[in-house]
């Protein structure tokens, strides 16, 4: 294993009291630290660090995003009717780790920073105004912010003084950053940032004394130092997690990724001929096997399988499911698929299958060459598409090209992830919702398969405008139904969040059993995550 | 000094063809850093972060190309390479200074050590054409045709834990740096070291022996000889001196291309080298780095060159100024 | 005392023999081990589909069997038969190898013959165009021109690589057809009357081979390790087998590190083998080019003291005399 | 019959070539560039059925004066006149056609022959070339021209297979394949033994003399001069010294360089006494073509060296002791420096004199020729073998 | 008149097995002390593989296949060059025979200088001198063959064929060498530049006192220069004489048409007779006198077996090979 036997001195246990915690992540960057949390290629924000120094105002469960955040920096908050303005009250006795009170001034100068500065504004909120008065201060935006509203209460907060006095805040690298998190930094090198924790830290005194925050150069060398107990907790996909990490010591070792409600799956270009063609999407969804996707193509553990017709993850999903797709399989075999297609004006010519204008049905399914999990599903849909006569051949593009020829609708058939939500409604409004579709040719954010049906956009409108749970519930039920007959997107994997850890000194980890918390280190409720660990006995 | 200023004048054009090109070969990739930066997340970047980036990157303003590479070409002339986007806001000459040195270290020494072993093994392969060494030479040319990335890949999984050596390159990762540092980087590149040298002896090694063959037919390999010296002087005084030069200008190029050449090792090592930061700028999208790591190159294939003509000067006197 | 000139003819038949054995010498072993070897993996490569055992692509439920009598290099993770990816894919490195080996030739050669030949302003631009190629590496070059060509198979790989690979070989080819340029022969078959284009191909071209041959036989190794090494980062065409294919998925799947060796070795050890090959065919090419190479005999004799010793330059090795002159016994 | 009578078939007048070198470092500071004066000012006419003999020391710019006649360098200066037609020929259809006309023998067979062909194929170009291929028979007959026989035995070999002879013959038989009217030969027997280099020359002579081709012959052979060529030229550093018919040049050379040269030829007849010991102990150096000395270029090396030597560069003068005998020396000079090197030397007069009698025995050089007259009385034609068509 | 080097019987063949040729067959040869020995013959006839031969130079595919060439010290002891190991061979070459070969550009090491040259073959045989000393002796070695001392820096291609060719010889001559072999060391020479290096030679040699095998193709300057000539046809000698008696009156036929070949400079006009026919293939060497075919007087023993080297009767100070001139 990568450093195996010598670097074990940032391992565990350092005498009788564990103290340390390794964080590692497979991220290659090797440079002087840049601990700014606006930066996506930060040091801070690619390790997660950011998040034990600069507080949010509210902490979210990002699996469970139904539920309320719990109050962090701000004690409380409250919306304008129309969510176009919010007050936040700031916690009394919050200490910055230079010893000054965390203020209102502090908190304002967090979004006032966003406004000024467009390019650390990371979701484009377009703030309008921010005032304070008291241990208040008053957000308001341009428009309804109902769907931001986690983002904006994820809002980390900074030291004014510091801020204030720098020239460019998106190009300083926060040399001695000041905030109000549990940990401060105390050393960096090249590749590992360590921190230590606060003793005047407002909430209770975390457990864990120091954290080494390392970055490792390649998926190998992160796995290696999994599997060596040098690194603790991670999250990246393992193509063999199972044998090479969790077989090592399976008592410790542990993979917890938790499905959100969103669907990987096969996205068509709905436009092109013949994949506009409902039945044969449906076909090729019922041979599909969404079992070898999830044991041999994510490894078993890591994209959980979707087992229901209407896409959505079980058991996270279970309550939305209509009564009749309730534990119906999308996979029926290839005696049905056939069935379905020359039903339909298919018909085949020996083995190959030809779409009812004459031509062989022949496709290319296309992912980014080093997303491994994703390739070796396309395999089994190349290998189990071949079994009703259509010949897929798999392009594996390089990200960019193929990032651009999704967004652009260049594509005959992709796998690709939706976005999630509190329930299947964003997952459907991605992919059915018209008001994404862009024209061939020009970028769009969503609807990428190009689909257009009025009835679809219709049921999304009602379940959005809906005033209570019976028209909710109708309005899904509409759009599974929809969805399934139409299978405008042939859903695979449900998405998650997720970690590699080990419990051999650090316990107190979110699981399956203790699901507190989305496991990922490097996403906003890591924080808690820290404050939850104690050391094993 | 005529003579002086074409050469010159010869490396200014060849400089600025490269540098052209490097400006805009890249460009031809479709798509741009953001949405790579957005790819390569996965869905982790929110949608809505495009725009903060957009202004981050300085790509919200649509220049031409023709601006850009004027813009370009200004900078460059200032020494300014500009700010890497993968490493924002780090500038490109930080990004290099910080990976030259791997690279240099592990590829460079690695080239030299395999053309100074290699040639040594060839002038003596060539020397003793006709007896047991040939019998060596297939299992030269084996060694020297195995892709390195995969003897790489095999040192690491069934030579590293037995020789209880360290399967990355570059150092152990959470060390403190300290003096000992040394010691740990050195024993970080033993693998890498041996991959590279080992597929790398076998091509200078039959180029020399083919150039020694060639010149012991020569008349004053014979003469010498006749001249009673001793086997030993007449193979190196005589044979090799002779036989080195052609080599020496494939060295220099070998050199030159050290920068530029061997990502894959680098990325079977985990080394933080410039080849695995081209890489990772080329899918980023990152070309202020591109353009950096091409310029490196360019110059370092060009240095090279100019050293390789020196030392070929030097080595060969008919080329020297006439008395 | 005239002296006409005599004009005696003779039968030629025991001269034609002599050339028909310089000419069709049985190469030596090392050559011919590195043709056999070559014309199996030609084979191969047109037959590769039609000997496979298995679909390369086709899934089993034997999931990452280590090598057996039915899977002779064992399965992937999906129950892949490696041994058929194998065979399958030799054709597509062969394809790209030696495509891309004859197009970089074939513009080495014109770039650098013409620019040897040629004088002036046109020569020297055209050999300041190679040296510009030689200064941009090639390998990351070829990763962003794959990217822009979506969807490129063999053919487009083979094509830029083999557009970018030509340079170094035509940096040789020039230098050394400036330094035949003035060469007596040459000059001699222009003094005779020779037109340029024939001077080029008859006179000088001949006299490149060896260099021509060996850029050829340097270009397909380099064309196949590129091809692979592009496949084994991912930036490939769509998936046709080839050796980097198999490795790629062997390293996406961390074949090394949960022990399958056998996903990993075969596809290395199939790219070295056809290396060797390629450099055993090289030894030779220089004694089939070079009339002077050519013939040489025995390289170790057996001497008078009875020891066997090697022909060597400076040491002429002292026979016993032959049996078969009689009079060798007259002095 | 005299020169006169032969028609010229190329002639060269003036002609001058100057080769730039490649200055490096110091020497390339400097704004004139560099030359190496290779040849200046030759002028030579080739007639019908003569042989011309060129000789002198080596690197005297002979063989330049064979390439620049074979169009293969351009030239500095001068002219080219094949049939009184000035031509100046760089490639293509009439570089061919020149080629028909002129060919050339290069001096050196090792790098003439293309080391990847064979014979066959070297001879069959010639032939094609000009359209004179008719089957093995041609080459048959072309390699029996130069006693390459029997044929079949060289036509496929390589010319490394070839002893330096053989391939010397080779690329007369070549040369020969275009039936030129001019023959421009660079020592095309530097290499061979007597007796076939004399086969070679008495074909030379037969060729001559039935084909009426107009021959330049470059040795250092002079001895083979004197028999084989009816007219012989000497040239000393880049520029013609004298010339006239053969057996006056060899046997009453009026230059002190032609002296020098003659001298130095070996002679059996020498150890016998029959002629006397020659000591000048070291002969110098050959001067630097780069920088040529100013004047006559044999200056520094002549024993009889005037002060005007070294000013002025001297003109051809007839000798007079046979019809074309010229020489450029100022020992000659009639007017020019006639005043001047009176006065310095007071010896030109005489030299003068000497030259017009051939008979002054004061004179150490010209003993010898006058030594040499007696023994041989006449200069009478060749006697070739083989000669008579 | 005492020998220096004696080969005997020496055959010397290129390749071997059923290909391969005989190039030198069973030659006879003594070189006297102090003496000049020319060796002519046609070109092709195996002068340059002789001298190679005897002295083990000889390039792959040559071998030698049988006699001895035999070398007597100046202490009185014999021995064989045939019969050495290695390292005896090396330390023998250059001290007690060195070799000019023919082409001198291609003799000089390219890279080196002349005075590495010259200096490191005085190192090799003579380890115990100093560094000083060996150039000092280099430079006296340029001075003696008429360099100026200021050339020891030079390198090879600075220096004009004759230099070159004389440095060969300074070289030669650097561990006064017993015997001097030269192989055609003045082919490419004009007649000025050829003269002066053979009086240098011949000044040399009346100083040091070694002996000389010179081979060439130019008679007149052997009849000029050497004590003795042996001409060689097919492989063999077949004459050997006194030079002067050679030049009077040769009695093998080959030697004769090589005699009446070449033109004379000085005296009356000769008739050329030249030799007709052409040299033998070596492949396929005519039965009994190699010259026969081309021999006017050949008669019938001629064709039978080839005439051994005798000493005539008529004149017993010289040896020749022709039925012709029986031996006394
Ligand atoms: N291509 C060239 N470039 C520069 N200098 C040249 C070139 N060819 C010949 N020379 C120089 O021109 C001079 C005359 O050379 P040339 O070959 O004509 O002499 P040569 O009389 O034929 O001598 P030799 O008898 O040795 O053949 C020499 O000093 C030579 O170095
Ligand atoms: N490598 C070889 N293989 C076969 N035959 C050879 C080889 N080298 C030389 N010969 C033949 O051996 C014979 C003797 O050659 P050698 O060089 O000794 O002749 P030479 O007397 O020195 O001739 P020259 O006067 O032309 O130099 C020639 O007929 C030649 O063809
Ligand atoms: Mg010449
Ligand atoms: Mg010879």
């Amino acid at each position: 294993g990568c450093g195996s036997s010598k670097s074990k001195s940032g391992g565990a246990s350092t005498g009788g009291g564990k103290t340390v915690l390794n964080v590692g992540m497979p991220d290659g960057a090797t440079l002087p630290a840049n601990n700014n949390p606006y930066l996506d290629s930060s040091f801070a924000k690619k390790l997660g660090y950011t998040w034990l120094i600069w507080e949010p105002l509210a902490m979210q469960d990002e699996a469970k995003p139904d539920q309320d955040p719990a109050p962090w920096l701000a004690t409380k908050w409250s919306w304008s009717p129309d969510y176009s303005q919010v007050t936040l009250t700031v916690r009394d006795g919050v200490k910055w780790s230079d010893g000054t009170p965390l203020t209102a001034d502090d908190v304002a100068y967090s979004f006032q920073i966003q406004k000024d500065h467009k390019e650390v504004d990371y979701y484009s909120l377009a703030i309008k105004g921010v005032t304070t008065s008291g241990n208040q201060v008053t957000v308001s935006f341009d428009g309804s912010q109902y769907v931001n509203r986690t983002k904006i209460l994820s809002t980390q907060v900074i030291n004014k003084k510091q801020w204030s006095a720098m020239a460019d805040p998106s190009k300083d690298t926060v040399a001695n950053p000041i905030g109000t998190g549990p940990y401060t930094i105390k050393t960096t090198t090249p590749s590992t940032v360590t921190v230590s924790a606060r003793s005047d830290y407002w909430g209770t005194a975390p457990k864990v004394k120091t954290i080494n925050f390392t970055t490792y150069s390649s998926n190998d060398t992160m796995g290696a130092a999994l599997t060596s107990g040098a690194a603790e907790w991670s999250y990246y996909f393992m193509s063999d997690a199972k044998s090479t990490f969790v077989a090592k010591d399976p008592a410790h070792y542990k993979l917890y990724f938790p499905a959100q409600l969103s669907a990987d799956g096969l996205w068509f270009n709905t436009t092109k001929k013949p994949y506009d063609n409902p039945h044969l999407r449906r076909a090729m969804s019922m041979v599909i096997n969404r079992d070898d996707i999830f044991n041999q193509g994510e490894a078993g553990y890591f994209k959980p399988e979707i087992a229901n017709v209407t896409g959505i993850p079980t058991p996270q999903g279970e309550p939305y499911i209509a009564a009749q797709f309730k534990n119906i399989s999308p996979v029926t075999g290839v005696a049905a698929a056939k069935k379905e297609l020359t039903d339909n004006g298919f018909t085949y010519s020996g083995t190959t299958l030809v779409d009812p204008t004459g031509k062989p049905v022949t496709m290319t399914l296309t992912d980014p060459a080093d997303w491994n999990d994703y390739q070796t599903d396309l395999a089994i849909i190349k290998d189990n598409l071949a079994s009703i006569g259509i010949n897929a051949t798999v392009d594996k593009a390089n990200d960019d090209a193929w990032f651009d020829n999704i967004a652009k609708g260049n594509f005959d058939a992709a796998l690709h992830w939706t976005n999630s939500g509190t329930t299947p409604y964003d997952m459907y409004d991605q992919i059915m919702d018209s008001a994404g579709l862009e024209p061939l040719g020009t970028a769009a954010t969503g609807d990428f398969g190009r689909y257009k049906n009025p009835a679809a956009d219709a049921a999304l409108k009602a379940y959005s405008n809906a005033t209570d749970d019976a028209g909710r519930k109708a309005a899904m039920d509409n759009l599974e139904q929809l969805f399934v007959q139409e299978m405008p997107m042939i859903p695979t994997s449900a998405g998650n969040l997720g970690a590699e850890y080990s419990t051999k000194n650090w316990s107190g980890w979110p699981s399956a059993d203790n699901a507190y918390e989305a496991p990922q280190p490097t996403r906003w409720g890591m924080e808690d995550i820290v404050l939850h660990l104690t050391p094993s006995s | 000094m005529r003579y002086f200023l074409r050469r010159l004048g010869f490396y200014l054009f060849t400089l600025w063809a490269a540098i052209t090109i490097n400006f805009f070969i890249p460009r031809m990739i479709p798509g741009n850093a953001v949405d790579s930066l957005l790819a390569q997340r996965r869905g982790e970047v929110d949608s809505q972060a495009v725009q903060s980036l957009n202004i981050l990157f300085g790509l919200d303003k649509h220049q031409s190309l023709a601006s850009q590479y004027w813009h370009y070409l200004v900078q460059l002339s200032h020494g300014d390479l500009g700010i890497s986007f993968g490493n924002f806001p780090e500038p490109v000459t930080t990004v290099l200074g910080s990976a030259l040195p791997w690279t240099l270290g592990l590829i460079g020494t690695t080239t030299i050590l395999a053309f100074l072993i290699g040639t040594g093994l060839g002038v003596f392969a060539g020397w003793k054409r006709g007896t047991w060494v040939d019998g060596l030479l297939p299992a030269t040319s084996f060694l020297s045709s195995i892709p390195y990335f995969w003897l790489g890949l095999i040192c690491v999984a069934w030579l590293a834990s037995p020789l209880g050596l360290p399967t990355s390159g570059g150092y152990t990762v959470g060390n403190v740096p300290g003096w000992n540092i040394a010691g740990d980087i050195l024993n970080h590149m033993i693998l890498p070291a041996l991959t590279i040298i080992v597929t790398s002896i076998g091509g200078w090694l039959l180029s020399m022996r083919n150039m020694m063959v060639t010149v012991t037919a020569e008349d004053y390999i014979t003469v010498a000889h006749a001249k009673g010296l001793s086997g030993t002087r007449v193979m190196t005084k005589y044979a090799a001196r002779n036989a080195l030069l052609p080599s020496v200008s494939g060295f220099g190029m070998a050199l030159g291309l050290v920068v530029g050449g061997t990502f894959l090792v680098e990325q079977v090592f985990s080394l933080p080298g410039v080849g695995l930061q081209l890489i990772n700028a080329i899918s980023g999208h990152d070309y202020p780095l591109i353009q950096g790591v091409f310029l490196v190159v360019t110059v370092a294939v060009l240095a090279a060159n100019f050293l390789a003509d020196l030392a070929y000067m030097a080595l060969d006197p008919r080329t020297r100024k006439e008395g | 005392m005239s002296q006409p000139i005599v004009v005696s003819p003779q039968p030629t038949a025991a001269v034609a023999t002599g050339r028909a054995r310089i000419r069709f010498r049985i190469p030596s072993t090392k050559v011919s081990i590195g043709l056999a070897i070559l014309l199996l993996f030609t084979l191969v490569a047109f037959f590769g589909d039609a000997l496979a055992p298995f679909d390369p692509s086709k899934r089993s439920n034997d999931i990452l069997q280590s090598p057996s009598a039915k899977h002779w290099f064992g399965t992937t993770h999906l129950g892949q038969d490696i041994f058929s990816q194998i065979l399958v894919g030799t054709r597509s490195v062969m394809f790209v190898g030696f495509f891309a080996g004859i197009l970089a030739t074939v513009i080495a050669v014109i770039v650098g013959v013409t620019s040897g030949y040629l004088s002036g302003f046109l020569g020297d631009s055209v050999s300041t165009l190679s040296n510009v190629f030689i200064v941009i590496p090639a390998l990351p070059l070829i990763v962003i021109v794959t990217n822009v060509i979506p969807n490129s198979g063999d053919w487009a790989i083979a094509l830029v690589i083999g557009c970018t690979s030509w340079a170094w070989g035509s940096r040789l080819l020039r230098a050394q057809t400036l330094s035949l340029r003035n060469r007596d022969f040459v000059q001699a078959a222009k003094a005779n009357g020779e037109s340029t284009w024939r001077i080029v191909t008859v006179e000088i071209l001949p006299n490149l081979t060896a260099i021509i041959a060996s850029s050829f036989i340097g270009t397909v190794m380099f064309a196949v390790m590129t091809e692979i090494a592009l496949a084994y980062v991912g930036v490939s065409g769509i998936s046709e087998w080839n050796w980097g294919e198999v490795l790629f998925w062997a390293q996406g799947q961390q074949a090394l590190a949960i022990g399958a060796w056998w996903w990993f070795v075969p596809a290395g050890l199939c790219i070295a083998l056809l290396g060797t090959a390629l450099a055993l065919v090289n030894f030779g090419i220089d004694e089939i080019v070079n009339p002077r190479l050519r013939g040489g005999g025995k390289a170790v004799v057996r001497t008078a003291d009875g020891r066997k010793t090697r022909m060597r330059i400076g040491f002429t090795p002292v026979l016993t005399p032959r049996a078969d002159i009689a009079e060798s016994g007259g002095r | 019959m005299t020169a006169l009578d032969h028609e010229v078939v190329l002639e060269a007048e003036a002609l001058t070539k100057h080769f730039p070198v490649r200055a490096r470092g110091r020497a390339a500071l400097s704004r004139v560039p560099k030359v190496v004066h290779a040849v200046d000012d030759v002028s030579l006419s080739l007639r019908k059925g003569r042989v011309t003999a060129l000789v002198g020391e080596s690197g005297s710019g002979k063989s330049t004066v064979a390439r620049l006649l074979a169009q293969l360098y351009p030239r500095t200066g001068g002219d080219i006149r094949i049939d009184g037609v000035s031509t100046a020929v760089k490639g293509g259809r009439q570089f061919k056609a020149y080629a028909r006309r002129v060919q050339l023998i290069f001096q050196d067979p090792f790098a003439s022959l293309n080391p990847v062909h064979t014979v066959r194929h070297h001879l069959t170009r010639a032939l094609k070339i000009h359209g004179r291929y008719e089957g093995e028979q041609s080459l048959t007959e072309l390699l029996g021209r130069v006693q390459l026989t029997p044929a079949s035995l060289y036509l496929d070999k390589y010319p490394h297979e070839l002893s330096g002879g053989q391939r010397q013959r080779v690329s007369i038989a070549r040369a020969l394949a275009a039936d030129p009217e001019a023959l421009l030969a660079d020592e095309p027997v530097s290499m061979l033994d007597v007796s076939i280099r004399l086969g070679v020359l008495n074909l030379l002579a037969d060729l001559k003399n039935r084909l009426n081709l107009a021959v330049l012959y470059i040795t250092h052979d002079i001895a083979s001069a004197r028999y084989f060529a009816d007219e012989t030229l000497v040239m000393y550093a880049g520029r013609m010294v004298e010339g006239g018919d053969s057996e006056t040049v060899t046997q009453r050379p009026a230059h002190p360089y032609t002296h020098l040269l003659v001298h130095s030829a070996p002679d059996p007849e020498r150890v016998r006494g029959a002629t006397e010991p020659i000591d000048e102990e070291d002969s110098g150096e050959p001067p630097s073509l780069i920088d040529p000395p100013s004047g006559c270029r044999f200056h520094p090396r002549c024993p009889k060296a005037m002060e005007v030597c070294r000013v002025r560069v001297p003109e051809r003068t007839l000798v007079g002791d046979a019809p074309d005998h010229w020489v450029a020396c100022w020992l000659f000079g009639d007017e020019g420096g006639e005043n001047e090197t009176t006065a310095l030397v007071g010896k030109a007069g005489d030299v003068g004199e000497v030259a017009e009698d051939g008979d002054d025995a004061e004179l150490e050089p010209m003993t010898t020729v006058a030594g040499l007259e007696t023994t041989s009385a006449e200069p009478e034609a060749p006697e070739l073998e083989g000669a008579e068509p | 008149m005492r020998p220096v080097l004696e080969i005997k019987g020496l055959s010397v063949d290129y390749g071997v097995g059923e290909h391969s040729v005989r190039a030198v067959n069973t030659v006879d040869l003594t070189l006297n002390r102090g003496e000049v020995l020319g060796l002519a013959g046609e070109s092709g006839s195996g002068k340059s593989t002789l001298a190679y031969g005897a002295t083990r130079l000889l390039p792959p595919p040559g071998v030698v296949t049988g006699g001895s060439v035999l070398y007597h010290t100046d202490e009185g002891d014999t021995v064989d060059l045939l019969r050495m190991t290695d390292a005896e061979l090396r330390a023998f070459r250059w001290s007690q025979v060195s070799i000019v070969f023919q082409g001198a550009m291609n003799s000089l090491n390219p890279v080196a200088t002349v005075a590495a040259q010259l200096t490191d073959v005085i190192a090799e045989h003579r380890p115990k001198s100093s560094k000083a000393e060996r150039l000092k002796r280099a430079a006296e070695m340029l001075t003696l063959v008429g360099i100026a001392q200021d050339r020891l820096e030079s390198y090879p291609h600075q220096l004009s064929g004759g230099m070159r060719q004389r440095v060969m010889i300074a070289m030669a001559l650097a561990l006064e060498p017993r015997v001097v072999i030269m192989d055609e060391p003045t082919t490419a020479l004009d007649v000025v530049m050829q003269r002066q290096i053979m009086k240098q030679l011949a000044k040399l040699k009346d100083q040091l006192g070694f002996s000389v095998i010179f081979i060439t193709h130019d008679l007149s300057l052997l009849v000029e220069f050497s004590d003795r000539i042996a001409i060689m046809y097919g492989g063999r000698i077949v004459e050997q004489a006194p030079a002067m008696d050679l030049y009077d009156k040769s009695l093998h036929p080959y030697s004769d048409g090589l005699l009446h070949s070449f033109p004379a400079l000085r005296g009356p006009r000769r008739e050329l007779a030249g030799i007709p026919g052409s040299p033998p293939d070596l492949r396929d060497m005519p039965v009994g006198c190699a010259f026969q075919p081309r021999c006017p007087k050949a008669f019938d023993p001629c064709g039978v077996s080839p005439p051994p080297l005798v000493r005539p009767a008529s004149a017993p100070e010289r040896t020749v090979a022709c039925y012709l001139h029986p031996s006394a």
